[in-house]
């Protein structure tokens, strides 16, 4: 009960200062300078159209890194905690089986699923989509793989391979900015090409293709292992 | 429009702060703090949102030259992008560390779990 | 405001109706298996004319209308029959007033329980 | 202009109420369905503010992925959900 009344109370003060907040808050009439350099600089330094493409993957790109990072240490942290069952105890489990409309319908969607995805990831410097919106239909994709098919316990190869190659490829992608352009990351290294097209921006599509790959392997995984989770008695 | 989505976000903050702080269930801690999560998110939004102005994307409607005039933030948009994806993550991680809690105790009770107090 | 938005506005009200009397169906309905029929058949026809409103008012957007629609109508069927599916092996009964039970005469055939 | 109020004010309507749901509703799985529902409207939120990319992430990830994660580890943890 006291401790109950602690929460309120402390429940309470944050309340007041975010209201605080919420109160002194007027909007702004114009961008701040930082956001009126993107603006203004970033389609002609970058060529690309969606400006959000281009602070994530460029001006922050080594966010964008550091966040993959966690990404990849979450899953390995994961992997770690749970391990997965064997082919053997796969067979073993008896399932109930999915049903024939379902395999059908499965195996014409996930293809159309996988290429919409990466669609998603290509176009990510003319439209609204770029590499974590792509990365998360590829993902979903598996996802519905593994729904149509509980029994198999393939493929974990294949996601450990993308992942690691699409990783070294972008850091590799990263390095050969500091050489060739200006820093670490920068996407000059190709010609910046007409705006508007999709062979533009420079190396931006190839980046967001290879984060897309990077997300979509990353959440694969860890939906995979938490899927095939095995309780240790 | 954007007071009411600021409003709205610091409202769930708070309500996914009390989700933590009150419920004794470790998956219920978890749901309040993706309702935190997503609380934050529309706050961030929010803020970067300007009145009139279009998504910061260039095409027929917006050309380059006048775009500063005619977009709205994009750098926390940038940061919900990412913020969602490590959200995500870090709930995986929570779930994870429960599932390894409730198989070890066979309870998810947080009050249970008494090995740290004193 | 020409004569292509004022059918499309039309076809897009006829498409909303659809989804009405689809949400009035989830209510009215007595049991899992009833509802979902009303969810499912309401909702892909109400989509899909719904859509079909817009492609009239801006026939630019007639190809990533088709993609849409063609995506509606793979997976709206296959998800609630999967639904339906699932509710009938967790053991959810139908309502008093249905008279077959197909599944249930498959599964008994196959020895199944 | 007064359409987008209007529609924002019943989205964050509903988001709150989902809210309350999934911390208070005694079903775990209506909890984590409640929860799924909140990013879902945050995403039309963030359409109407102006980000579609945001929104696009938040509709696949938070309401799609995430709801799933729930769903796998509350299928492991049933029985303790009380205690």
């Amino acid at each position: 009960m006291v401790k109950k009344l602690v929460a309120i109370a402390i429940l309470a003060g944050i309340a007041f200062m975010l209201y605080g907040l919420f109160a002194s808050y007027t909007q702004k009439e114009t961008l701040p300078k930082t956001s009126r350099y993107y603006a203004i600089k970033g389609p002609d330094e970058l060529g690309s159209a969606n400006l959000v493409t281009s602070v994530v993957v460029t001006y922050r790109g080594l966010d964008t890194l550091g966040e993959v990072t966690i990404l990849f240490t979450v899953a390995s942290i994961i992997g770690f905690f749970l391990r997965s069952r064997t082919k053997r105890e796969a067979r073993a489990e008896n399932p109930r089986e999915t049903s024939e409309i379902l395999h059908t319908g499965v195996a014409f969607l996930v293809p159309i699923i996988f290429v919409f995805g990466a669609y998603v990831f290509i176009g990510g410097h003319l439209s609204p989509g770029g590499g974590f919106q792509g990365g998360a239909i590829i993902a979903s994709g598996t996802l519905l793989l593994f729904l149509a098919q509980p029994k198999t316990s393939g493929g974990h190869t294949l996601i450990t391979f993308v992942e690691s190659v699409s990783g070294i490829a972008y850091v590799g992608i990263g390095i050969a900015g500091i050489f060739l352009a200006n820093g670490f990351l920068d996407n000059r290294i190709l010609p910046v090409g007409e705006f508007g097209t999709i062979f533009s921006a420079g190396a931006i599509p190839i980046i967001y293709s290879l984060i897309g790959l990077k997300v979509g392997a990353e959440l694969s995984a860890i939906l995979y292992k938490l899927k095939d989770a095995k309780e240790d008695a | 429009m954007e007071y009411v989505a600021l409003a709205t976000g610091l409202i769930l903050v708070i309500l996914g702060l009390y989700g933590i702080v009150a419920q004794r269930n470790i998956f219920r801690i978890i749901i309040g703090f993706s309702i935190f999560d997503t609380g934050l998110h529309v706050v961030l939004v929010s803020i970067a949102y300007l009145k009139n102005r279009t998504a910061p994307i260039l095409d027929e409607a917006v050309s380059k030259g006048e775009a500063a005039s005619k977009i709205v933030d994009p750098v926390p948009q940038a940061l919900v992008l990412t913020a969602i994806v490590i959200g995500v993550a870090i709930t995986a991680l929570m779930l994870t560390f429960a599932l390894k809690m409730y198989e070890k105790r066979k309870t998810l009770d947080i009050e249970k779990f008494e090995d740290l107090k004193w | 405001m020409n004569t292509l938005h004022i059918i499309g506005g039309a076809v897009s009200i006829l498409g909303a109706l659809f989804l009405l009397l689809a949400s009035i169906g989830l209510i009215r309905m007595p049991d899992v298996y009833n509802r979902m029929q009303a969810g499912t058949k309401a909702t892909t026809f109400g989509t899909i004319m719904f859509l079909a409103g817009i492609g009239i008012a801006s026939p630019g957007w007639i190809p990533k209308l088709i993609v849409l629609v063609v995506f509606i109508v793979l997976t709206n069927p296959i998800s609630s029959h999967i639904l339906a599916r699932a509710a009938h092996f967790a053991g959810v009964p139908l309502a008093d007033r249905s008279v077959t039970d197909k599944l249930a005469e498959h599964r008994q055939k196959a020895g199944d329980k | 202009m007064s359409f987008f109020l209007v529609l924002t004010v019943v989205l964050c309507a509903v988001m709150l109420g989902s809210a309350g749901m999934a911390l208070y509703h005694k079903n775990l799985a209506a909890t984590v369905i409640a929860a799924g529902l909140v990013s879902l409207v945050a995403s039309i939120i963030y359409l109407i503010l102006a980000a579609p990319d945001v929104a696009m992430t938040e509709a696949a990830i938070g309401s799609g992925l995430s709801t799933v994660m729930f769903f796998y580890v509350l299928k492991r943890v049933r029985g303790g959900e009380n205690g």
